[in-house]
């Protein structure tokens, strides 16, 4: 099945059989009911990072995607609060929203690379964050808040998904949903990745311009994998804004889009489930670090400063090796 | 090596506090109580003002053999977490205090960040207290909020009324940071100062949180030469400047921001220039302070190092907490009978001389008891501390 | 015949600069055509404008019929004329036989999509890709290096493996920057004999920008000589050879450049 | 009008000497600093410190600020930076390094100085008042003079000593410098060193003003980039370039669009996004940094 061997495929099911039955498992045996939101966060978050490391695969440092979970957020809350729509189908609609803007905005700025690129992407967090607080229909400065919980959807009176406003306890309801997401964008980004697409973003990343001299035309795949990364990032918010039920204009800042760029580089710019375990480490590290008060912020530091000076290729290059490619 | 050791120490340190923040509690039972907040990065002096004043409180109560409700005696305990001012992780924070079996939260310090919880709050029975405005928290049909302070809205006119009748303001101007809260804060000021019959001679000027020179920001306000400046949801860093900036450029009116302030930081940020400005504080002016505050205050010095201003109006939400507890031991793990208790609830004031009292008000802003009752106490700053300029009550 | 390839009165300019002023010549299918001359003289910028990677000030290179100047590069290569680049700009962090392999990204027949969703076309064309990148490497000699990643080989095969990506997308012009420099005897004649061998076996036409003489001399059917933006002369090597104002205004300063 | 000119002067002064300090190290290692600000808020609260709490003169308390930030520099480039940069890892990896070390100082700050806005007394009083059209304060403009010399000796610094010599040579090609027997590893830390000690500098020179908090140093870092942005990144004159425009912008800005108050940053960050569109390399900058 796409060519996996069977070692992969146990993996997967492994990977499966933790995410679906394995936790919740552990959740009802512990009792620590307060792990499904933050895994509920990991799973959204590594969805973010996803496309943050989309970028990074063509050869740009993305800190923008704050932008554009922000953007995805917005579109989703307005669709559903204002427009009345269900929120499952404003959820592929903020994706989409998001890439657009992003087409718009990176056909001018794809054309940079290094820093240049970095801080453009940094000042669009700005950006969006201020027109967030200028524009009438994003509520301004007062935010979108009272944001029902998605409900039900069936198709011919069988019921695909449930509502979560008739739940008893939505936590649950919303790790599955996260989970699902994230394991349907990894697969995709770890078939784009191995698919020639994945092949000519590599060649892209290494040197532009041979790739162009072979025939890629790089300002369009520039664009399509721009587009994939926002999607991503807008997907990623509007499920938060979703479970948070409301969306201010510091939602998603400048901070964020900078922790999204650190997922990535933790888990291992080289390896396709870097930002999944990044993020994991980075937001649950946090959470951890919980006990130790007021010398948190020094220690999850500290922590991040060894990591970083000794295992400079990211968390993965430990099992991997480094250059080694997944 | 320098920098291992450095690492060590501090590692060594950090595990020593861990322990002995969870070691100290053993004779009586423990009452949780959870703070959820920003208390590092750049707005941490919000939170960690709170924070401390609960760790004080706390402290103070454990030292003298716990707090009594329903018969048994209970160590206080303050469960805190940081939430980086991060909508995101104040939803992590608020599970965090369901599942430690927390049904009493102080937090969180801004409005998305209180707007983002309550979901949580809600589902798993936790009364919070924010110190975020909307009043959208605290309407029907949500429940679970409780507002922690006197809101702009209402020490706003206030505030503007008394400066109309005792100093002649007849026109006002509004300034505010680019960000949520001032903002909203800010249009919330304009709107009743309108209502009061003030002129509004500029409401659109705004800044960046980290503006570090304002007299650019500042010149078009002063040319609409403003009676009254008002400096909407202002945070304490950026206060003494504006102040010294306004003063700079020849603004001879008055300042006056909702907000609370700390003297420490204008004596050293603004100077005399900080004279006369008003500000909203909690009750440890001279003349309202009971020797209770002092001693609070005397606490909280020794077991900190500095106190800040701030705490005044931070001082209460433990105490409401405690004190509807005791009057309704069933509700130590039922929110449902604190609701009940809270349209009755009363309870002498132990910070205020005189016989102010504890309870729960907010009827006419937001048509249910969700706001305790805390003596609006207007400041002015004088030579490096705060007076009482007059003491109103909410309703 | 016409000419397979047409420099009709190319000129660049960088603000005062002219880089190349009115540069005309043609190339013949088949042939192997060298452009030579001093540093600065314009060689690269020209080779730049023919694979439409800086536009043209003036003028038109026109390519079966049609201008391709002023294009896109991507376009270029797609309509035959690809160029290679000096042994820096490879993808370093990939093997030989993995360059070679998305090199041959012009041959796809399936879409994007369809090798997303791993579709019949898809995994067609990756078998032919792969088979089509071994026999290439077994032609160029390089099947025992396939494996390698490419910033652990050496000078010379890094040159070779820029032709292999080069033939890879299936060129008609081949145009090779500089593919002897800083070579050995011996490694410049196996690349004259690879170079020759890509022409005649198969049916590339080459075009170079080189500094070596007598490569440049046994390699060449014709030569196009540069200096300080003009074209000097063209002709076969021996013409070239005996041209006065070549072997005055080129070959002396050739000397000087060695004398350093 | 005036008053733009002044406010403009004013700002675009202290930006350029922020700007500076994050171009140097740019350009010496291709490290965009992200602790930055952090170094700029350490430099306020040491001069804060010093000044402030305990009345070491002015002076000697911005000098204490400037050793303080190059020994910590120079300590952060030698056991950080530069076991990193020379390792096998990809070049962005020292962003995250950068961002690790920002968390950290910013924790740092917080445990050492306090969450409180600090400031310390005004070190010249009275205000240049103008016949309201131009109004300064004297501490104002005495800050914008030492700013400007700062500037200059900066400058001057780097054009005629040794020292700044072998730094230029390392900022224009790294593999050169080492064949002109620049001892790069020693000159790197040097380099760093300097470009923290201006962070410091201008933060001691601006709590006279502004005060210090906690909350400064992100925000500042994020500023200085844009500045860099704008005049190239790793390029010294369009870092004092920068300062200024954005400077002037943002009185201009401000003075003009103040009844839309909340759109003048929108649109310097616009403005700088259209033109960083057509003019990739910023204003004085190599194409692709």
């Amino acid at each position: 099945m796409f060519g996996f061997t069977s070692k992969q495929l146990a993996r997967v099911g492994i990977f499966l059989f933790m995410i679906f039955i394995g936790v919740p498992l552990i959740v009802g045996a512990t009792g620590r009911w307060d792990f499904y939101f933050t895994l509920t966060s990991v799973a959204l978050l590594a969805i973010a990072s996803a496309g943050v490391w989309l970028t990074f695969y063509i050869g740009r440092i993305n800190i923008g995607q704050g932008a554009f979970a922000l953007i995805g957020a917005y579109v989703s809350a307005i669709l559903v609060v204002k427009a009345g729509w269900s929120f499952w189908i404003s959820l592929p609609a903020a994706g989409l929203f998001a890439a657009v803007v992003a087409i718009l905005i990176g056909l001018p700025i794809l054309r940079l690379r290094g820093v240049y690129f970095a801080m453009i992407t940094l000042v669009l967090t700005q950006v969006v964050t201020l027109t967030a607080l200028a524009l009438p229909i994003t509520n301004g400065a007062r935010g979108i808040s009272n944001i029902p919980l998605p409900s039900g959807i069936s198709v011919f009176g069988i019921p695909i998904l449930p509502d979560f406003a008739a739940m008893e306890n939505t936590k649950l309801a919303f790790y599955y949903t996260a989970c699902i997401l994230m394991i349907i964008t990894y697969a995709a980004l770890y078939r784009l990745v191995n698919s020639r697409l994945g092949h000519l973003c590599r060649s892209m990343q290494q040197n532009e311009e041979l790739a162009s001299s072979i025939g890629v035309n790089i300002s369009y795949i520039r664009i399509v994998i721009f587009a994939i990364s926002s999607f991503f990032g807008g997907i990623g918010g509007a499920m938060f804004g979703s479970i948070a039920q409301s969306v201010y204009p510091s939602s998603f800042q400048v901070a964020d889009s900078v922790n999204f760029m650190l997922n990535c580089f933790l888990g291992g710019l080289g390896y396709v489930f870097g930002p999944m375990l990044g993020t994991l480490v980075l937001y649950f590290g946090w959470d951890l670090l919980f006990e130790f008060g007021k010398y948190q912020m020094l220690i999850y530091s500290t922590i991040l400063i060894v990591i970083i000076r000794f295992l400079p290729n990211g968390l993965l290059s430990i099992r991997f090796g480094k250059g080694g490619d997944k | 090596m320098q920098r291992r050791s450095l690492i060590q120490a501090a590692l060594t340190a950090a595990t020593l506090t861990a322990f002995g923040v969870t070691s100290a509690l053993a004779e009586n039972p423990a009452l949780k109580i959870g703070f959820v907040g920003v208390t590092s990065g750049p707005a941490a002096a919000w939170g960690i003002s709170n924070q401390r004043s609960m760790e004080a409180r706390a402290a103070w109560l454990n030292e003298t053999g716990g707090y009594t409700i329903g018969g048994t005696t209970y160590d206080i305990e303050i469960v805190s977490f940081d939430d980086q001012k991060d909508p995101k992780r104040a939803i992590a924070g608020m599970e965090k205090m369901a599942q430690e079996g927390i049904h009493y939260v102080v937090g969180p310090n801004v409005d998305d960040g209180a707007a983002a919880v309550r979901p949580v709050a809600e589902s798993n029975g936790i009364m919070y207290f924010p110190y975020a405005f909307p009043k959208s928290l605290y309407q029907a049909p949500a429940s679970n909020a409780v507002l922690g302070m006197v809101a702009n809205y209402q020490s706003g006119p206030a505030i503007y009324k008394y400066l109309m009748e005792n100093k002649g303001v007849k026109t006002v101007a509004f300034i505010a940071a680019n960000e949520s809260d001032p903002l909203s804060q800010r249009d919330g000021g304009v709107a009743a100062a309108k209502e009061l019959g003030l002129e509004v001679v500029s409401d659109n000027v705004t800044y960046q949180v980290d503006t570090t020179d304002f007299t650019p920001v500042l010149t078009p306000v002063m040319r609409s030469r403003p009676d009254l400046l008002v400096l909407s949801g202002v945070s304490p860093a950026n206060a003494p400047q504006l102040i010294r900036s306004a003063r700079e450029l020849g603004f001879q009116g008055i300042i006056s921001t909702e907000t609370a302030q700390d003297a420490g930081v204008l004596a050293e940020g603004a100077g005399d220039l900080a004279k006369g400005f008003i500000s909203v504080g909690g009750a440890s002016t001279p003349e309202l302070a009971s020797p209770m505050m002092n001693e609070f205050v005397d606490r909280y010095t020794e077991m900190f190092g500095e106190y800040n201003d701030e705490s005044n109006t931070k001082v209460y939400a433990l105490e409401y907490i405690l004190e509807t507890l005791k009057a309704e031991p069933s509700a130590i793990d039922d929110v449902e009978a604190f609701k009940a208790k809270m349209d009755t609830f009363e309870a002498p004031n132990p910070y205020m001389n005189g016989d102010a009292k504890l309870r729960y008000v907010g009827m006419s802003s937001f048509g249910q008891k969700r706001q305790v009752a805390v003596p609006l106490v207007v400041n002015v700053y004088q030579d490096g501390a705060f007076e009482t300029l007059f003491v109103a009550e909410v309703d | 015949m016409s000419p397979l390839l047409q420099v009709k009165n190319v000129t660049k300019k960088y603000g005062g600069l002219t880089a190349n002023n009115a540069i005309s010549f043609d190339v013949a299918e088949n042939e192997i055509l060298s452009v030579i001359g001093p540093n600065g003289a314009g060689k690269s910028t020209l080779f730049k404008m023919i694979a439409s990677f800086t536009p043209t000030t003036s003028g038109e290179v026109v390519f079966q019929g049609e201008r391709i100047s002023n294009l896109k590069p991507h376009i270029v290569a797609r309509k035959g004329v690809v160029r290679t680049f000096q042994e820096t700009t490879i993808f370093k962090s990939m093997t030989v036989r993995e360059s070679v392999v998305v090199a041959q990204h012009l041959r796809a027949k399936a879409s994007l999509a369809g090798y997303f969703w791993g579709s019949k076309t898809a995994k067609e064309d990756v078998t032919a890709f792969e088979r089509y990148a071994d026999e290439l490497l077994e032609f160029l000699g390089m099947s025992h290096i396939a494996g390698e990643q490419a910033s652990n080989l050496p000078q010379g095969s890094l040159r070779a493996l820029g032709i292999a990506i080069g033939l890879a997308t299936d060129p008609k012009v081949l145009l090779l920057d500089e593919p002897f420099a800083g070579m050995n005897h011996d490694e410049t004649m196996n690349m004259v004999n690879l170079v020759r061998s890509v022409r005649d076996e198969r049916g590339v036409t080459v075009m170079l920008v080189e500094h070596d003489m007598p490569a440049v001399m046994n390699i060449s059917d014709r030569i196009v000589v540069l200096n300080f933006g003009e074209k000097v002369a063209e002709g076969t090597p021996s013409e070239i050879q005996n041209n006065e104002k070549v072997i005055e205004a080129y070959l002396g300063s050739v000397d000087d450049e060695i004398g350093m | 009008m005036e008053q733009i000119l002044a406010n403009g002067v004013y700002l675009g002064s202290q930006y350029a000497m922020i700007a500076l300090g994050l171009t140097l190290i740019f350009a010496l290692m291709n490290v965009l600093n992200f602790a930055h600000g952090q170094m700029y808020v350490i430099g306020g609260f040491v001069t804060y410190t010093f000044y402030g709490q305990w009345g070491v003169p002015f002076v000697l308390a911005l000098v204490m600020s400037c050793v303080t930030l190059a020994i910590l520099g120079a300590l952060i480039e030698r056991y950080l930076f530069a076991p990193v940069i020379k390792g096998p890892a990809r070049e962005e990896s020292t962003m995250l390094l950068a961002a690790g070390i920002a968390f950290f100082l910013d924790a740092v700050i917080l445990l050492v100085f306090g969450e409180k806005q600090s400031g310390v007394p005004k070190i010249v009083d009275g205000v240049f008042n103008y016949d309201f059209r131009l109004i300064m304060p004297y501490d104002r403009i005495l800050i914008c003079v030492l700013a400007i010399l700062s500037i200059v000796a900066f400058i001057g610094l780097m054009q005629y000593t040794k020292t700044g010599r072998a730094l230029r040579a390392l900022a224009q090609d790294r593999t050169a410098a080492q064949l002109m027997g620049v001892n790069v590893d020693r000159y790197s830390m040097i380099g760093f060193a300097l470009g923290a000690m201006l962070a410091g500098l201008v933060g001691g020179l601006l709590v006279t003003i502004t005060g210090v908090n906690l909350g400064m140093g992100g925000a500042t870092s994020i500023k200085a980039f844009m500045m860099v942005m704008i005049g190239g990144a790793g390029v010294i004159s369009g870092a004092i370039w920068d300062g200024i425009i954005l400077g002037f912008m943002e009185a201009i800005g401000l003075a003009l669009l103040y009844q839309y108050g909340d759109i003048t940053y929108l649109l310097i960050f616009v403005s700088l996004m259209i033109f960083l569109a057509i003019r990739p390399q910023g204003l004085m900058g190599k194409p692709w940094g």
